[in-house]
């Protein structure tokens, strides 16, 4: 086919077929979602600004500014592990902006039965990922966990503190942790990073990438949700973030499925092409 | 190369000394002129004056790796940056003033000036006060004084300029000084040598 | 790429590098666009119904509907022909559903200084599209000239009575349109077709594909656009047209593009699969 | 094959005779049982009984390639079908009727009791009145006799239910009959066998 | 004055004769005529035929002071009313059918045609499982052995028809039976007529 | 002043007058709250439909669906007890209708350290509110008693069952509460009524005025936030209830009002003039 | 009644008694609009923003912003003069604020065969509501007559040059008139007002009441509807005008109600008590 | 009295140096001091130093009578008020401005910096091209030279600045200089006086 694609979209294509090598199958979101699924699950979302409108039968519905949760919500009950992944836009107003934006996204949730086995190749496949769409720039994936902070935060701070330590600790920002005297463990995270909680499949998968993954604790950014690892993922030139995951057991447990764990993560694409309306 | 962007003005001729105590030096950056771009080439540096409120757009959006701003500021406009450091420069308070006689009746919709309009909304909301907010860009003694607003958010210094209008604080909402941000981005592939200016401007 | 896409979105690629391979240009749509944009244009959408939303910023927007208007909208006044293509979802509701839904619509524009030559290559074009996403099925392209009927009611029929010998011409209804007192004229044209106001060149592209291409006015349902040649098309088992266009140089002067004509025709990608959702 | 949808009912009857007129029989089809599909291998064709509303539904899906519908219905739901011919059955209209002493007050909202909530809708916005719907399925005349309507938009055949209920009709919305309709793409491609059907039935 | 609204078919007799047996007897009720309305001023109650889904409206509207209707109709319509007894008669279910051979695949939207499109909705959200709904009124028996829908939720009696369409209940959605319902202002200020009816009539 | 007013707002101010003689202040609704306010109070709502628009600063506000929520909110933690009436438009979906419209409601709230006489004050005060709008009517105003009903309901039922029991005690469905194997003492107050959990002073309150205040538990529709008495106002010729209150403690709980406790109700005005349009 | 109303209540009552003691009628917005219906009239509404909603049955529908448009719909076609006056919240973005509000706004409107004896019976009607609402502040009543500045402009200027020129005017903005050439004639009655086109009538109520009413052209802020005479109030010690109103015309026309003329006011009731809100 | 705003700084200087020159003084209004207010008994006038984008704020409110504004902040703010004079001071240009060898391409959203966000909103929507606003506080100059932006819409007075930064004019949009407003309300009520002082400070 002589067709020459925009870049996102070649960019998807290739994503795609990397995920479906590695056995992922595609997940298409057929419909809509009401509001009120995600207003409940805000602080999962990325972006707190919800497309709403009102459909035609009286429904307060919201136009996707996510996937995964979807994801998550329409997958059946049922053992061992499921992985998919898509393809599809979402609706956002980029930071800066002033109005509501259709974003291309591809992405991949892997969910049930996990092992740290499962965990390190979402890690690897993330890595690849960036590699795919980089084009020859560096580009670095940052990695943290988020349950080790949480357990810390969860002994010592109340409510408010607790929102601010995170904001210090998404900004690297030493002297804010200090004066909310957040827990010396907590600073030395941030500071110097630290293998803590980290299985040993993980540590092994970090080192095996040492000059392409990075133990970084700026990436925790939501407790809500998160508990395991987190990451998220940099291409030089590009000044936001281009990739992010984690794993989110949280979220399965809200709702309802039980003694499954999730991991899984988003490229965003318009990025891609520098694209400056974000 | 790091592209530092500094913030125009007292605050930012403080937080350059510092670099140039460091041996960051940008000949001629001091002198009054309309040059606003200074380029250090055996320092493979680039340092420009913006307007303070403008150093986060452009350490956010990744024009600059790293910049000098106001804790106010970043309060305001919540770049998503790293806050690397504490320049321990400018230090100040955002609080909430009124006349002296000042009292609060609760029915009522309060008018608040400010320049700061996301801080004294988020303030407000933290408290459940409703509140009607007059955006101004500066001289703020003025809206209680001539009855444009009930109150005011804004940074207080010294309190003289309160004091000399009858006004007083009537709350305290954070503590302000200058901050080193970088572009998160930037930080990744320039980390080493941000860090190296960091360290060596706090010694 | 080893990978595997869905039908609709193969038919996509392949109607794009069709299009490109005739010269056709992409064209994206970079924003949404304000409803009041739409409000006064409705009788040009098939589908009456808009999906509305409040920006950020407050202004009433819509979720495009439609494409062509866009289009139209975007391009610049310039000599000589325009030709675009496009690959967009737009957002509808199904007839008999009773919510929005996103679907895909891949079509062509053809904007300028149009020669009677143009119209017949899209025509031809529409009908390779049919071919090309028929996929060995039969498929047949209606055909038929909208300014000739509008110019016999603009002699005969009152406002509310045209609408109803619209709705007849587009249901085949002789006798609803013999109730309606309709010229003469027009029960022959329904009846039994004709050449009318066809230039010759079109006459020759319709007896080449005589097969594939019918001249039958229920093509014709909106006169408000539509001046010149409309046509739908029809792939056998799937019950509604999946191919829709004309000629619509109405809709340039409305928007102040003067002397320029256009034509174009949208193909609806979702029905392929004989989707059941509509 | 052609697929034949016809309402289960009187009409029905009457339009399959037509059919049977013609030569297109379907043994048995009249028979009191609950059979509701007859295939006739011979002619190729299939029949089907449904419920009168339901026809359109099943033409314009393609399930049936043609059915025979009362217009009340297609101006109902105005199905996206071709309407190929008046079969010249089960003539009747479709009004509005209320009591005899009747007055109606322009600035009250009109309760308007009806089994065609959209036939209803659009004759009063086109008179540019304010309603509120009460959705019935049968026996409308009740409705305003017991006071739960003011007004009724129903069919109305001879009259004779109406002055029996000390009802007439107050205004005239469009003449009834049955009519045969056909799915658009079936007819691009059976069209000729349907269009034989048509005009042997109405011979 | 007590209103009664009871449902027209076979039903609505059975439920009759359940208030005839008691003495509350409306004379000619059942001849085969068109009237709808029957008055006994000894007993100063009146009752009359309304059709099966119009019975809710009447009660609900307090058009009727009681009423008998089928669950199913209850469940479809969800009245607000009360519901003040269980008549037992015309025992049933609610059921989701589909041809025997039928295999769900949960990627693909499922195609369901019923007359209770509520019920269809409520039962497939409670599963999360993503429907299109066909509403059909009658002989729904026909959608799944055409190809219109893959399953349909409707009443099933015997489930004779099913077994001839080779049709099978898939899923049991509920028990239905015929129940008494009263309007919940009425009730408050006729009560104890309604409750001695309901008494009588349930002996 | 020789102005001749509407019933309903004659009937307002009638109310209005009323309550402000038994030392009832004034609240009025400054502004719109955010949806999310609502959302997730929904089931304490009496009308699930709630008109929701997108402010031109982008949140998503909705218009009052009630105005208890909003007093609740807005009063100042203080000691003793606090006593509101209002006089508002609230939009909702009457039942049956397909649009909303804009229904007048007054309605008192009295909020704090509440003793078991506030309640009895407020029953009263419901009453004379009936008799005031009546216009010589009859009326009855049914009284049970939520707290019982949900205390034999933790014992007994698990979650989906006990929504469908609530159902049937507002319906008076004894076979439904048989077959769903409700309590028997559920199934007795159903059937018989009785005091239980009523206070002294209350069943005095109620044994004074016997003729026009009855016990009877389809008055319960809601057990998440009613928690003690719950009553419900008819008057005769009027087909629906048109006064709705009752003691709610846990909305004030839910709401972080610590220790303090609240009784209200709301009179339906527009039902006054017997409008059929609701 | 011994009942003490909030200073805008009082105020509404005043006005409505003085407009029933003139023979206006009470009109009520019984049902709300559809957004289609204000849509193509924005150049009439003194705020261009409307809060939309989306019913439960899909229409998109308006929260009021005016009542006028919804009076003149509404009004049957008939012989003579018809009086209605209103008193209803509306919904509007406040000058400077960022979010929807509601006001409260009281009016009239005067439809019909109008002579020039009914518009001055309505400005002076226009000066009674000041005195009424004024509690002994000095008020001054504007006026101006648009239809002379219409055909002074329609001489003159094109498009875009007239909308600039009505801003100037309203801006008092002689300079600015001067850079664009306005017509001499438009600059004097900006500068030194003048009775061109004022009826006898008129006149004589001007100089009646020549300390209370001013002419000044500054009131001219819209020619699309406002043919006749327009009028501004104010009262002291309030910055904006709290009363505005005119002759329309051109609406009727657009409504389709032939050969009818209408002149009204509109009187913003939340200025009264200062209300620093807006 | 009659309240007057100036803006701070050299613009308001000038316009004050108007008012004195017309004997309309406010003793020691120029010494570099913080007072902001100043209030001449004699004249029944108080005058007040404002920011000057604040000024429009405290004349549509009303907290002062009459005030003066560069225009190119009465088009940003496009306040309610009046413009009574052109005050001939401070002219300059509103422009749109783009590195010497820039060229747009059409298929690209612009990214345009800007102190006047409105102004340039206005501007390109009038034109029909797509546009990102970046809002900056000043130094504009920068923004292309650092490539945050493609373009700038900016003041441009002698046009030095953007030479000196290789920046030139590509867009005039509208031409500027100080005006003097009033509140429209309190120009009704004290308009001779208002009317008087103009005549005097512009002879």
């Amino acid at each position: 086919m002589n067709l020459k694609l925009r870049p996102e979209e070649r960019a998807a294509l290739n994503l795609r077929s990397l995920y479906e090598s590695r056995g992922y199958s595609f997940y298409r979101m057929s419909r809509f979602e009401e509001y009120d699924f995600y207003a409940d699950k805000k602080d999962f979302l990325t972006s707190k600004s919800i497309l709403t409108f009102t459909d035609i039968n009286g429904k307060l519905m919201a136009l996707r500014p996510d996937v995964t949760l979807s994801i998550i919500k329409h997958i059946k009950n049922s053992e061992g592990v499921q992985k998919f992944y898509y393809d599809e836009k979402v609706y956002r107003v980029p930071k800066n902006a002033d109005s509501f934006r259709e974003i291309s996204q591809a992405g991949i949730e892997c969910v049930g039965e996990l092992t740290s086995k499962d965990v390190c190749e979402v890690l690897e496949l993330a890595l690849e990922s960036l590699r795919a769409i980089a084009g020859g720039r560096k580009f670095i994936l940052d990695v943290a966990h988020a349950g080790i902070i949480a357990t810390l935060l969860a002994e010592a701070a109340d409510e408010p503190n607790k929102s601010e330590i995170l904001k210090c600790i998404a900004a690297k920002n030493i002297h804010g942790l200090k004066n909310l005297n957040a827990p010396e463990k907590i600073i030395n995270l941030v500071q110097s990073g630290g293998f803590e909680n980290f299985s040993d499949e993980l540590i092994n998968t970090i080192k095996k990438h040492k000059d392409e993954i990075k133990v970084d604790y700026s990436a925790v950014n939501n407790l809500n949700y998160y508990n395991g690892i987190v990451f998220r993922g940099f291409i030089e030139g590009i000044p936001e973030s281009i990739l992010s995951g984690g794993q989110y057991d949280g979220l399965l447990k809200l709702m309802g499925k039980k003694n499954s764990r999730a991991v899984g993560f988003a490229v965003y694409l318009d990025e891609i092409r520098g694209d400056e309306n974000d | 190369m790091i592209n530092i962007a500094l913030p125009k003005g007292r605050l930012g001729e403080k937080v350059y000394k510092l670099f140039a105590a460091a041996g960051y030096e940008f000949p001629g950056i001091l002198d009054n002129n309309r040059r606003l771009v200074f380029e250090n080439e055996k320092l493979n540096m680039r340092c420009f004056w913006v307007k303070p409120f403008d150093v986060p757009v452009y350490v956010e959006r990744g024009t600059a790796d790293i910049g000098a701003a106001g804790k106010d500021i970043l309060l305001e406009r919540s770049p998503d940056v790293y806050e690397l450091a504490d320049l321990k420069a400018g230090f100040c308070r955002m609080a909430v003033a009124a006349k002296n006689d000042f009292i609060d009746e609760p029915e009522k919709i309060l008018r608040v000036a400010t320049e700061f309009p996301n801080i004294a909304r988020d303030y407000y909301a933290s408290i459940g006060r409703e509140i009607d907010i007059i955006t101004l860009r500066g001289s703020l003694e003025l809206a209680p004084v001539l009855g444009l607003s009930d109150v005011i958010v804004d940074i207080v210094e010294t309190g003289t300029t309160l004091r000399e209008n009858n006004l007083s604080v009537i709350n305290f909402i954070a503590d302000l000084s200058a901050r080193l941000i970088a572009n998160k981005s930037a930080y990744k592939f320039k980390g080493e040598e941000i860090n190296k200016i960091i360290s060596e401007i706090l010694k």
